[in-house]
């Protein structure tokens, strides 16, 4: 079956029935407006019209710390290379953040492999959410063209007032069907609505930024000297928040940690961030980036350009959680805004 | 291998980062089997008046007497750690700096004031060389092993140069600007993983400032999050009032 | 949590042997390392390892020997932080962690009947001393070599008699300079640049190999081009931060490329509209 | 009694929070001199918290002292909550008692076993200990550790607490933190067990000087910890806010630093005064344990202070255990979180006030006292801190003593000395009223 449709009644039977069975991951209110996603039990935590969380949901894919190597000095000194992993659902993912996970899939799969990442992504089951509005108005997903569900998951979840339309897209999504019994057939009119509902959506998500999705490549690449960058090395601060809450980030740190007994050790992998002074620090002293405009660009150029080079997909998946999070006021939207401004 | 020798001292502080010492648990006794504690007057009446291999102190210097101490426990170690924030930026003590200090003295002691001898609240490196740092009002356990492990090694440590914002972000906070709250998290230096901010207060500034803040930027922060330079300052002086008279040192 | 043992991660290091190890400077040091098994790290000049003090982390060190010397390689290091430091204790008998090798070296195979000059500044020695050796080991493969040295002091000389004896054979032209001499000093002093023009050489079949400092990279290329070797023809080894040596972690990226893919060994033509490359 | 010579210079006192020297000169069998001076460098809280907001004082009073920084914290809450006229909630008070508890129970766990055993056991620190009572060292530092999680639950850590602040806390434990809480407390009680046995073990000396004791008392049946007015044993009783009737701070001329007197030349605080106030409201596992090592009130021997201190540890767990499991049995109000920086700024009605903060920490009451203007912001400040009562007491003590122990060797007397000092538990660091006195160099 292709599409299942699930009454808003039996929501909660849906979640409480996979929870039983492995950790069920949705997003939860923090408060405040924002939102995160966390282990629930039920459904009655979940906020279904949520905008996007404060942390993507790659923090599952790739925590924010994990062990990659466990050795053992003594003994004439054994290691072994491990990945960290549990089975989970994780429910409620918006399309911009189902596009991130794609664009990890894609930067980990490339070789050489990243086990540690596929073995644990092969342990989640994804079910997507749409949304039927714009979250606020930081979100440029229209723009990136992330808008409607383009793959990436097991099911997906379109609210239509009393009842989801599923799309059953796995042998994965339609096994959580069976084995939750809690679905019903969708029939014709439901489809209907559904068609009509995204008429709608059509309608309400444009462009955000007044630009082609295909100009965005030359956009960036005759910018490379763009005084929106020196502007930019005015007003960032270097928190880091724009790529940590990134999802499709993925730059790390490697460091060891040995136990107070000295025999015992860990190699972690720990989230950093190209914003961070030291990132490209080498050891004669000389820093690669060392102007904050520098690192702003090349964080916007490893969201628009390099990633066409090289995957001939965009990374930036208009979330707007950058924007959203920027203590200094830099917004995406309109720094490109100023990119096209400059060069008309 | 022989145990290094190792020595606690405190000047004006409150003690609190020895006693995290103490609350390591069984984890002590590890430690304690790396090295030999030679003198912690806080929990030992054991005393040592020879040379040693590293001393730990706590504390920041506030009176002409500790000046004298510190250069001379200098010349006695071979690697002397700056532990805690009195120690290393001169922590909550330096929040006398921006009074003066006879009026200060006044309001607490009255007439017998000029008793209480006391100079400008000064961080260990502006007296002597320090090797280590070990930031955080108090220190945070985790980071007190990673340093104390280097320096057993004889490894340098780097504090990280990066923002409290860094952990804060990782730990998935809600912002505190977002709840209309005053935070030092974005000048100052991590490490802590973001203690006071998980749970639920703001970050005071305790680790000291990252090495190269955005003045400029700071500006575009207080105007979204209407907030005034005053409230920024105030926080400023509580724990990093030393830091302008480090810089005035360098003027000099 | 689960936690699964991964078997061929790429994250695990092999277990590897310090078979010698030789104090150069007062800041470098020579090892010789061994793969478990006496395997052979099958690298080609150019590349570089990651190599693991347990406990203190990993670094990526090029590899210093010619991919014709089997059984083991070498490595040779400055102490400059952390790891190097932990690195700079160990002694023969002592194990480290290795992992690659990684990355693009200098391709031998297009570098083969063509003249080479190698243009190496301070520690730029230690990859070029890979490729050095491998020409010397199959000399007839190759036209004329010209060797160029340089580094601050004489005290800080890498490779003293190795350097010696490619200065004795006729096949190779060497020329070394100093930026400081000290009295026993008898070869050149001044910058490195300034023994290019005198070199006489057929820029269309010379290749110009230059690994050194980032700075010293603009001036001699320069040169290069102003004696009309091609862009093409110019290649250099270039370093950055690197955690993970699988085009990961994003420390070591330029622009679009990875210098741990990518890299670390480009031709001049690739890199030279890359900004913050050179 | 010998008519010989003494002379004792303690310098820099060990195992004791803070600098404090012990001076005794006899000459020809007579005390010239018997004082415990302190040399704690000043630091001038009280200056530094004027022009601080109430809401900031907390944060700065609990680094006057990090051993009772919990102390200090809810001393200072109290007093500016008093000055704003603001009441907590019940579900607050309550959680303000279980951190109240948990550091008592850490503060006297920390003072019997690392500081005070080794006086009994005859070494000089716990570090001997380690080989020798390896058992006892690891159960010590095994139940400090788990009190200490406790706290990190509670209010993030122990040393200067995070979550607790004026108008409540900043974040409220979730059912799972309740549960993992009281977890870890059931879990204490067999090492609580093994302590009381170890504790019946112990040979304290024998020695009596009838005093003043001085603590919070109240009506209600609950030992007073968090409120209550302050008794004494000699039958005075005051509200708080006359708390400088009470502490009469003066100088005395052998000495700069303030005294502190009521109805007699000195008195006592802490746990041994409590106890000789409040031992009827004790937990019946206290009460048992009071019973078994043969501690009743009215009892003045200040060297059993420790042992009122492991009393108080049996009664502080058992009542931790009682407020969680009442918390956990209620159900947790979130609606109470609050937001530092906006609760305090609307929902918190500030006004011009004076208010005091009374609270029994570990070393006996503890006075903070603050002035605020209209703004919330701090015009004077005043704090007294336990051991500056005690200090006169300790004076008093030392010279019935040593007349009673000349004939005792140098070392010895030095020692009893040094071990009345710490059954006080004398926390010097945070003497705020302490002068620099001279050293005596001789
Ligand atoms: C392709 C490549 C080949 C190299 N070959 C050699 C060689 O043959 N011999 C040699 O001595 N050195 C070589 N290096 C440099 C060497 O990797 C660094 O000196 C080393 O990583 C520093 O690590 P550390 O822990 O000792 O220093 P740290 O204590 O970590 O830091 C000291 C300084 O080194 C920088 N640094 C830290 N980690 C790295 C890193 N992974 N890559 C680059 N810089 C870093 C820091 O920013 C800092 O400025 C090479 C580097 C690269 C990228
Ligand atoms: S760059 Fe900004 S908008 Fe784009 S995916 Fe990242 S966080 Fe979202
Ligand atoms: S709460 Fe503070 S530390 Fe956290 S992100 Fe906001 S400003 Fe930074
Ligand atoms: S969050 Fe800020 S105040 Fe709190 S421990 Fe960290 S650096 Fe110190």
């Amino acid at each position: 079956m292709q599409y299942a449709l699930l009454k808003k009644d039996h929501l909660n039977d849906f979640i409480s029935k996979l929870a039983q069975e492995q950790k069920v991951v949705a997003p939860v209110s923090r408060g405040f407006g924002q939102f995160s996603f966390e282990e629930v039990a039920d459904a009655s935590r979940i906020i279904l019209k949520h905008i996007p969380t404060i942390l993507p949901p790659k923090k599952y894919f790739m925590p924010q710390e994990e062990t990659l190597l466990e050795y053992n000095l003594s003994e004439g000194q054994s290691m072994e290379a491990v990945v960290e992993c549990q089975k989970m659902v994780l429910f409620g993912v918006h399309t911009c953040d189902l596009a991130g996970i794609q664009c990890l899939n894609i930067a980990f799969s490339e070789r050489p492999k990243d086990f540690n990442y596929l073995i644990r992504k092969n342990k989640i089951a994804i079910v997507g959410l749409e949304c039927n509005d714009y979250c606020d108005e930081y979100a440029s997903c229209s723009l990136m063209d992330n808008h409607f569900p383009n793959g990436g998951y097991d099911l997906f979840f379109t609210d239509l007032g009393d009842f989801f339309i599923v799309h059953v897209n796995t042998q994965l999504g339609d096994e959580l069907i069976e084995k939750t019994k809690v679905f019903e057939r969708a029939d014709k009119s439901h489809m209907d609505t559904l068609a009509k509902m995204r008429e709608k959506k059509r309608g309400i998500f444009k462009n955000e930024v007044d630009i082609d999705h295909q100009e965005l490549e030359p956009l960036f690449k005759k910018s490379q000297n763009s005084k929106v960058w020196d502007e930019l090395n005015k007003r960032c601060v270097a928190c880091a928040n724009c790529t940590n809450v990134c999802p499709s980030c993925y730059c790390f740190d490697v460091t060891d940690e040995l136990q107070l007994d000295l025999k015992h050790g860990k190699r972690y992998r720990r989230w950093d961030s190209c914003q961070n002074e030291g990132f490209a620090k080498v050891s004669g002293g000389e820093s690669f980036r060392e102007k904050r405009g520098e690192r702003q660009k090349h964080r916007y150029y490893r969201k628009f350009l390099y990633p066409m080079a090289k995957f001939a997909r965009f990374f930036c998946t208009g979330c707007g959680r950058c924007s959203r999070t920027c203590m200094a006021k830099i917004n995406l939207k309109e720094t490109i805004r100023s990119l096209i401004t400059e060069k008309a | 291998m022989k145990k290094p020798k190792v020595a606690f001292f405190d000047f004006a502080c409150c003690e609190g980062c020895q006693l995290q010492i103490a609350n390591m648990g069984e984890l002590l006794l590890d430690v304690l089997h790396l090295i030999e504690v030679v003198e912690f007057r806080e929990v030992m009446s054991e005393k040592w008046d020879k040379d040693f291999d590293i001393a730990i102190v706590e504390g920041s210097i506030t009176t002409e007497h500790a000046v004298e101490r510190i250069k001379k426990l200098r010349e006695r170690c071979k690697v002397l750690i700056a532990y805690g924030a009195c120690a290393t930026i001169g922590g909550i003590n330096g929040m006398k700096n921006n009074f003066d200090l006879d009026k200060i003295r006044q309001t607490v002691y009255g007439k017998d004031y000029k008793y209480f001898a006391t100079i400008k609240t000064q961080p260990l490196d502006a007296i002597v060389k320090v090797d280590y740092y070990i930031n955080g009002c108090p220190v945070y356990i985790p980071e007190v092993v990673k340093v104390l492990k280097a320096a057993l090694a004889g490894l340098p440590y780097a504090v990280p140069d990066y923002s409290v914002c860094v952990e804060c972000k990782l730990a998935e906070n809600v912002c505190m600007y977002e709840k209309g709250v005053t935070c030092m998290g974005p000048i100052t230096r991590a490490g802590c993983n973001s203690w006071c901010i998980n749970n639920g207060n703001l970050c005071y500034g305790c680790r000291g400032m990252v090495s190269n803040p955005n003045q400029n930027g700071a500006k575009d922060v207080m105007e979204k999050y209407h907030i005034s330079v005053d409230a920024i300052k105030n926080k400023m002086d509580m724990y990093n009032t030393c830091r302008e008279l480090k810089d005035e040192q360098k003027k000099r | 949590m689960k936690k699964i043992a991964i078997r061929d991660s790429e994250y695990e290091p092999k277990k590897s042997r310090i078979l010698r190890t030789k104090r150069m400077t007062a800041t470098e040091k020579l090892f010789e390392i061994a793969l478990p098994g006496g395997k052979s790290l099958d690298h080609e000049p150019g590349q570089f390892v990651e190599v693991s003090v347990f406990g203190v982390g990993e670094a990526p060190i090029s590899v210093s020997s010619s991919p014709t010397k089997r059984g083991s390689f070498e490595l040779c290091i400055r102490k400059v932080g952390r790891v190097t430091e932990a690195l700079h204790r160990l002694e023969a008998g002592d194990d480290v962690g290795i992992r690659g090798p990684f990355g693009k070296g200098f391709s031998v195979r297009i570098l083969e009947g063509n003249d080479l000059l190698f243009v190496a500044g301070g520690l730029g020695i230690v990859p070029l001393r890979s490729l050095i050796n491998y020409v010397i080991d199959n000399r007839r493969d190759f036209g004329t070599v010209n060797i160029l040295l340089g580094c601050k002091t004489p005290k800080d000389m890498l490779f003293n008699e190795e350097v010696d004896e490619w200065n004795k054979r006729l096949d190779v032209k060497l020329n070394c300079t100093v930026d400081k001499a000290d009295p026993a000093w008898k070869g050149n002093v001044g910058l490195i640049t300034s023994l290019i023009p005198g070199i006489n050489l057929d820029p269309d079949r010379t290749f110009g190999v230059v690994v050194g400092p980032p700075i010293m990279y603009r001036f001699v290329i320069k040169e290069l081009l102003a004696k009309k070797i091609p862009e093409r023809q110019i290649l250099v080894s270039l370093e950055r931060h690197m955690k993970c040596g699988l085009g990961k972690c994003g420390h070591c990226q330029i622009e679009n490329l990875y210098c741990c893919q990518d890299g670390p060994v480009f031709t001049y033509d690739k890199i030279k509209n890359l900004k913050g490359a050179l | 009694m010998s008519k010989r010579n003494v002379k004792i210079n303690v310098e820099y006192l060990t195992r004791v929070e803070g600098h404090g020297n012990i001076v005794v000169d006899v000459r020809n069998g007579e005390l010239n001199q018997c004082e415990l001076q302190i040399v704690e460098a000043p630091r001038l809280f009280e200056g530094m918290l004027c022009g601080r907001s109430i809401f900031e004082a907390q944060h700065i009073t609990s680094r006057i002292c990090g051993i009772c920084s919990c102390g200090h914290t809810l001393a200072s809450i109290q007093a500016a909550e008093d000055a704003i006229g603001f009441k907590p909630s019940d579900q607050t008070i309550k959680l303000r008692k279980v951190l109240l508890h948990l550091e008592n129970l850490d503060s006297h766990l920390l003072h019997i076993y690392l500081l005070v055993a080794p006086d009994l056991l005859g070494v000089k620190s716990f570090v001997p200990l380690i080989d020798s009572h390896n058992k006892v060292v690891r159960r010590a530092l095994r139940m400090k550790k788990t009190v200490n999680d406790v706290c990190d639950i509670l209010v993030g850590r122990h040393v200067h607490p995070i979550s607790s602040i004026v108008g409540g806390f900043t974040k409220l434990p979730t059912p799972k933190n309740l549960d993992a809480m009281l977890n870890l407390l059931y879990g204490m009680q067999p090492d609580m067990e093994a302590t009381i046995e170890l504790a019946a073990t112990l040979k304290f000396p024998q020695f009596s000087r009838d005093t003043e004791y001085v603590a919070l008392v109240s009506d209600t049946p609950e030992y007073p910890m968090l409120s209550g007015e302050i008794g004494s044993t000699d039958g005075i009783r005051m509200n708080k806010k006359d708390y400088r009737k009470i502490t009469n701070e003066f100088i005395v001329p052998h000495s700069s630093a303030k005294f502190c007197k009521l109805s007699r030349s000195s008195y006592m605080v802490g746990a041994l005064a409590r106890f000789n106030l409040n031992s009827e409201k004790l937990v019946p596992q206290a009460k048992e344990v009071a019973r078994a090592i043969g501690l009743k009130p009215k009892c003045i021997n200040p060297y059993l202070n420790t042992a009122a201190q492991l009393v108080e540890c049996v009664h502080s767990l058992a009542e931790a255990i009682h407020f969680i499991e009442e918390l956990k049995g209620k159900g947790v109000d979130y609606s109470q979180e609050i937001v530092v920086g906006i609760d305090e700024k609307g929902n918190i009605p500030i006004c011009a006030g004076n208010g005091v903060g009374a609270v029994e920490v570990p070393r006996g009451t503890l006075f903070h006292n603050y002035e605020v203007d209209k703004k919330g912001i701090i015009t004077k400040a005043n704090c007294i801190i336990p051991t500056n009562q005690n200090v006169n007491s300790i004076e008093h003590d030392m010279k019935k003593l040593v007349p009673e122990i000349l004939d005792q060797t140098d070392d010895e007397i030095r020692l009893a000395l040094e071990m009345l000092v710490r059954a006080y538990d004398p926390c010097i660091s945070c003497s705020t009223h302490f002068l620099n006195v001279k050293f005596v160099n001789r």
